[in-house]
């Protein structure tokens, strides 16, 4: 089943069209990666796909599907809880952890106590944080380490219960083992939620993700199940840039 | 000690000529040089004009005001070739100046005005020295104290700041030991002073007889002890409350300095001290 | 309901803050625009004073040209002063102690309030220095006052140059002085022409400082720099506090805030040419 | 390879920034100095905790404690008008406006702090002045009030744009994440970015003190100059002001000369007190 | 012949010490990879060859021979003339192409506008930028690409003419058509001078270098010609890294 689809999709910033036409579906609980080189509008695609590209100056043209609907017909509020999505850079809020995770529940009206503390202990389960930070859930989050913080940013972004999870390079800032960490993490994830990954470390895209898609330049080049990208890619382009001059 | 090495004393030492001359001190009198001043500079423009003997160097004269003690000061300390005041110099000032040479141009007096749309001025239009001193020493609060018939407004009382040559005029001939009130409006000048009255109709101050003159019907000046301050009875004395005008110079006059102070000290001169309210000395 | 209505009221404050705002520095400005305006003619922009007495007649010019030669003295003297030291502390200085102190210096400068600079002013310049009330007296005396200005914002204009493009320079084996003369100098410029545009405005709006050091009631435009001078912000203080004349007050606070007014426009263009060239 | 060009540079550089400081410190030390003179003859806790300023009176009365209250009154009814009004505008500015009119409305903001403080105490005296003697009758307008109103709308230049530049930086860092999960920005200013800058806050609050407290001729020009304990409603006297009406008078060396020093002296210690505690503050709001 | 030579090198950050006891000597006309995982010191090395390290509030013991000379005898001025250095992010002068070109050879004296001309058309064609750009010489360097951004970089670098030219991680922030020009260009260039490449691309060092030199934690672990690096490492540590997770 389709929980996201793009039709004829283009994407500006000002004059300057960085997305060119676009079609594409992703499939409910799999783990759709993204590849391409440098600036090919990776980013900015993710960025459409729960509406927040309008606040980086963005614009775009075309339709994007949730669900079957156009999101433009639902509240922005409602598609960006709906969609959540996590930077490349980890950005926990300057508070304690327990507040980092039930900022957006209070948000949305979640007052009772025991339900917020069982979200917290919930979602730090499921990040695989639970363990390291139980002891100090009240401490600052911006004490923990990057790969920690970066947990930490996907479990917050599940506390809203969203449907589908956007990924921005998450791990490209971090170390061998937190990658691991995170890279396992998803992997759970993936029977709850839609996963969405941009990388541009394919073995990363290859080892977790069901689909694969190539961007170049603004156009998707060539969008198909994984190991297919990886053993028989059908366009020239991407071959050579799987197989490029990067390892 | 440093600081008395004055400009004029250079300048009779090196006996160069010297087209500039300052004046400083009295906000009251800085007007009156100041129209002087720019009337002799438009006529000759240079001082060769003024006498043949001079060179043709542009003159300027320059004017600024602070008070009558900052005039005082400003020669004392040098940095002005004049002192303008408006009150005697003190005697312990003259021992400081050293060779002091004082020139009167004229009297002022200071008139316990009040705004004319203030009910006073139906009731009465004389004080005694009395009640003028129980109003400024902040005694009588309200100007229902002063006569009962009069509304229940407080009294504003507006003074000159410390360095006003009237502040001491005022205190010497009318306060004497007594405190004026501390919650008194300083006004920084006689303009700012009389402005206050003008704009404020529970005030009172003691306006300068000048700018009494100057701002006729929008202040009304009171009879103090029944008697009304008029040309004639500042001169004779009989009104009490009254100042001179005076320049304060170290040393002899410098030659171009005598020139133009013999302008001030002319008819001429008593025009302008006559135009502007005062009294000129005959 | 609780949520909404605490957004509600933060929304409401930070609206009626920005209109307070926006609403109390228009009113200073058009309030003085309108009622200047009418008196406000060429005649009075080029002629002097007059009137008894005096001022209630004529014009501003020497005030005019006093309160910008009052400014030209003070920005050379202090950015002068105000860029060597910038550049010794950003470049130079190798201890961190030495740096600490000169901050702690200048702070404590910029605390000084202006009126008493003016006395320092005067008892040392003035009195001291016999340089007499006099436009480089005053001009110094301002010239002190906005030196912190312009060096704070210098120093920063210069930490925040990029570093690697200055390590690109040594790396090239280029000596420290070049660097500075022709890569960083170049390049800050506009932060340091604005900054010290935005210091000139500020002295020239200056009165306290003036008071005591130079600035005196009537003077034609100045010879020489121990002339004393006009100056507009002392002119319209007289003006307007001794009750000489309202219009005239006016019109002098009007041509003072316009000139200010210029002064700002045009630093402010540079910066936001220059926002417009990083991108 | 160094050239004479570099080496004379460098020399400049040195003694510039060298005669720099030097001066800087002879101001800061000769103001010291001068006040410590009258500390040596009237000793300074009776300088400070004394009612009476009668510097022409004899014997003379030189105690500066309704005056200092003056001080810290006009001010403190300043910030306490100023400090919302700013602190609600910069959260506007980063969370609503866009970078162009931003600059546009900064630069406007900046010609707002540029309006000279003479034309401010015109102002006041024209307006506020004789607004509060009609509107409300007062007996007089010249007032502790009007004089802060007057440096609420001189300061609130600096309030802004030491805010917003901290605000600014929240606002950018933690927009994105909060506007991705739903979350209006409203909230965001309300539950980040606001409590998240106290500490520019502070600094901003004291800047902006320091500036009123140092005001000269605007509140000179409203307040009154009476050197009586303040009053909200009442008139009072600022340090600046006093050594601004005084100063013209004291003759150089005298004891009322080194008494307006002495003012000056307590006015910047005042101040250097503050930034200290700021500093504190800061270090305590960082653990 | 040995163009750089270390003898007992240690470099500190204050009192941190990140290399530890250092010999290595680097070859004359060869490319030398350096590669080690983020943080074992390559950069530092590096900045320590050419005595920028005392810019970035470093300092080293030991010996640094140049030539046979150790550095601190010549003026650093001299040093960093003949050993160039270009950084991960390309950070060309805010000025036109031409004028960062011609910045360092206006300081070292030559006036003459024609010989000035040569040096620019010379560099950027070593730097296979001359036909991408000739038209543009005198607009702002900083509208250039990234990838073009650093070739003008490394073209500036050699504008000095120095006898080595080190190299921290070029092509990190670049795609990869940018890095195959750059690594073309780096092969061309050491015909006449001596280069050393820190990278974290492995192939990137299998492919283009003659020596290649793994550290890891401040030490130099093995240093040895390339292919006999990738092909038969001495050391585990070094195998470990090499078949490292990252593919
Ligand atoms: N805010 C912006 N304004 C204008 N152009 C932008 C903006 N952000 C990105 N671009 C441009 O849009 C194009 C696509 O950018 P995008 O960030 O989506 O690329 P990306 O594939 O995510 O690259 P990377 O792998 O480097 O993150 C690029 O050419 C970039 O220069
Ligand atoms: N300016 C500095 N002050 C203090 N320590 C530093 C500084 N620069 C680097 N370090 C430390 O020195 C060690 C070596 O750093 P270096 O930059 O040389 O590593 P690197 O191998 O280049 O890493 P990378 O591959 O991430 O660039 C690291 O532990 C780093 O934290
Ligand atoms: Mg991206
Ligand atoms: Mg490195
Ligand atoms: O004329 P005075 O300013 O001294 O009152």
């Amino acid at each position: 089943m389709n929980v996201l689809e793009l039709k004829d999709f283009r994407a500006y910033y000002g004059s300057k069209r960085v997305i060119n036409n676009l079609n594409m579906a992703i499939k409910k609980n799999k783990i759709t990666a993204i590849i391409g080189p440098s600036g090919c509008g990776k980013s900015t695609l993710l960025m459409s796909l729960n509406t927040m590209l309008e606040e980086a100056e963005g614009r775009t043209e075309g339709q994007i599907l949730f669900n079957g609907k156009d999101v433009h017909s639902i509240s922005k509020e409602e598609v960006r809880r709906r969609i959540g999505i996590v930077f490349q850079k980890p950005t926990p809020f300057p508070f304690s952890i327990y507040k980092n995770l039930t900022y957006a529940p209070i948000y949305y009206g979640v007052k009772d106590k025991k339900r917020l503390d069982g979200i917290v202990v919930e979602k730090l389960k499921i990040s695989g944080l639970y363990e390291e930070v139980k002891d100090e859930i009240h401490g600052s989050a911006l004490k923990l380490s990057g790969g920690q913080q970066q947990r930490l940013c996907i479990a917050r972004a599940l506390t809203v219960e969203p449907d589908v999870l956007l990924l921005d390079e998450p791990c490209s800032a971090l170390d061998v083992k937190n990658t691991a960490n995170i890279e396992k993490m998803l992997m759970n994830l993936v029977q709850d939620y839609t996963i969405v990954i941009v990388t541009h470390n394919l073995s990363q895209a290859k080892r977790i993700s069901d689909y694969t898609a190539f961007m170049l330049d603004g156009e998707l080049i060539e969008y198909d199940e994984t190991h297919r990208i990886f053993t028989s890619p059908q366009d020239n382009r991407t071959k050579e840039y799987i197989e490029g001059i990067y390892g | 000690a440093d600081v008395q090495t004055n400009s004029n004393k250079e300048n009779e030492t090196n006996n160069e000529f010297k087209a500039e001359m300052t004046f400083n001190g009295s906000s009251t009198l800085a007007p009156v040089i100041t129209a002087i001043a720019t009337e002799f500079i438009e006529e000759n423009t240079t001082w060769d004009k003024v006498d043949s003997s001079f060179p043709d160097k542009y003159i300027s004269i320059y004017v600024s005001a602070g008070g009558s003690g900052a005039g005082v000061k400003a020669v004392i300390e040098g940095t002005a070739d004049f002192g303008m005041l408006a009150r005697e110099v003190k005697s312990e000032e003259l021992e400081k100046i050293g060779d002091a040479k004082v020139y009167k141009l004229g009297v002022d007096a200071l008139t316990i005005s009040i705004n004319p749309e203030n009910p006073l001025a139906q009731l009465r239009d004389n004080l005694t020295t009395e009640e003028v001193k129980k109003i400024f020493a902040g005694e009588y609060k309200y100007w229902d104290e002063l006569d009962s018939s009069l509304p229940h407004r407080e009294i504003v009382v507006v003074i000159r700041d410390l360095s006003g040559g009237a502040h001491e005029v005022f205190q010497k001939s009318v306060m004497g030991d007594t405190q004026i009130r501390p919650d008194a409006i300083q006004s920084p000048s006689m303009g700012a002073l009389v402005t206050k009255i003008i704009e404020n109709k529970d005030a009172i101050g003691y306006a300068s007889y000048g700018m009494v003159n100057q701002n006729k019907g929008k202040l009304m000046p009171l009879k103090v002890d029944g008697v009304e301050p008029t040309e004639q009875t500042i001169v004779d004395g009989s009104y009490k409350i009254s100042r001179p005008l005076i320049v304060v110079k170290r040393g002899e006059l410098t030659a171009p300095q005598k020139a133009f102070m013999d302008v001030v000290m002319s008819e001429k001169g008593a025009e302008v001290i006559e135009e502007m309210g005062f009294v000129p000395v005959k | 309901m609780m949520k909404r209505i605490k957004s509600v009221m933060f929304a409401l404050w930070i609206c009626l803050s920005f209109i307070l705002t926006i609403a109390s520095g228009s009113f200073v400005i058009l309030y003085i625009f309108i009622k200047g305006f009418k008196s406000v003619d060429l005649e009075f922009l080029l002629s002097n004073p007059g009137g008894i007495p005096i001022g209630t007649e004529g014009g501003v010019f020497p005030a005019i040209i006093g309160s910008i030669l009052l400014m030209l003295i003070a920005i050379v003297f202090a950015s002068i002063l105000a860029i060597a030291t910038a550049v010794y502390i950003v470049f130079y200085c190798r201890s961190q102690r030495l740096e600490n102190i000169a901050d702690a210096i200048i702070q404590c400068m910029a605390g000084v309030p202006s009126i008493v600079l003016g006395l320092f002013g005067y008892s040392v310049m003035v009195v001291t220095f016999n340089m007499g009330r006099s436009l480089l007296s005053a001009g110094l005396t301002l010239g002190l006052m906005i030196f912190p200005f312009i060096q704070v914002r210098v120093e920063k204009a210069f930490q925040e140059f990029s570093r690697s493009a200055i390590n690109a320079s040594y790396s090239l084996g280029v000596s420290k002085v070049y660097t500075i003369f022709k890569l960083v100098l170049p390049q800050c410029r506009r932060d340091i022409v604005s900054s010290i545009t935005l210091a000139g405005g500020f002295a020239m709006g200056a009165a306290a400082p003036i008071m005591l050091t130079g600035a005196v009631i009537f003077a034609p435009v100045p010879k020489s720099l121990s002339s004393p001078v006009m100056a507009l912000p002392l002119h319209l203080y007289i003006l307007a506090n001794e009750g000489i004349s309202m219009e005239k007050a006016y019109a002098t606070a009007l041509v003072l805030i316009a000139l200010l007014i210029i002064i700002n426009i045009f630093a402010m263009t540079l910066t936001l040419w220059r926002k417009e060239v990083k991108r | 390879m160094k050239t004479a060009f570099d080496k004379v540079s460098v020399f400049l550089v040195k003694v510039l920034t060298l005669f720099s400081l030097l001066l800087l410190s002879f101001i800061i030390i000769f103001i010291f100095k001068e006040g410590y003179t009258f500390f040596k003859e009237v000793p300074i806790l009776k300088f400070i905790t004394g009612t009476t300023w009668n510097p022409t009176g004899d014997p003379k009365k030189l105690s500066i404690f309704n005056i200092i209250l003056g001080t810290l009154y006009v001010s403190i009814v300043a910030i306490v008008i100023a400090l919302p009004i700013g602190i609600g505008c910069a959260l506007l500015l980063s969370g609503y406006v866009k970078e162009r009119p931003r600059l546009i409305i900064r630069g406007f903001i900046d010609i707002i702090a540029g309006i000279p403080s003479v034309i401010f105490g015109f102002i006041g005296l024209m307006v506020l002045v004789k607004f509060f003697e009609k509107a409300f009758g007062f007996a007089s307008g010249e007032s502790v009030l009007a004089g802060g109103i007057l440096l609420a709308i001189m300061v609130l230049p600096y309030i802004i744009s030491t805010c917003d530049e901290t605000m600014d930086k929240l606002y950018r860092a933690y927009s994105p994440v909060a506007q991705a999960m739903g979350i209006s920005k409203i909230y965001i200013l309300r539950t980040i970015v606001l409590p998240q800058s106290l500490r520019g806050i502070a600094a901003a609050a004291v800047l902006a003190f320091g500036r009123a407290m140092g005001e000269t001729m605007a509140v000179m020009m409203v307040i009154g100059n009476a050197p009586i304990m303040p009053k909200l409603l009442g008139k009072c006297q600022t340090i600046p002001s006093l050594i601004a009406l005084e100063m013209g008078m004291a003759e150089v060396g005298s004891l009322h000369y080194h008494a307006l020093f002495a003012a000056g002296f307590v006015l910047m210690a005042i101040l250097l007190i503050l930034n200290i505690a700021l500093y504190y503050v800061k270090r305590s709001l960082d653990r």
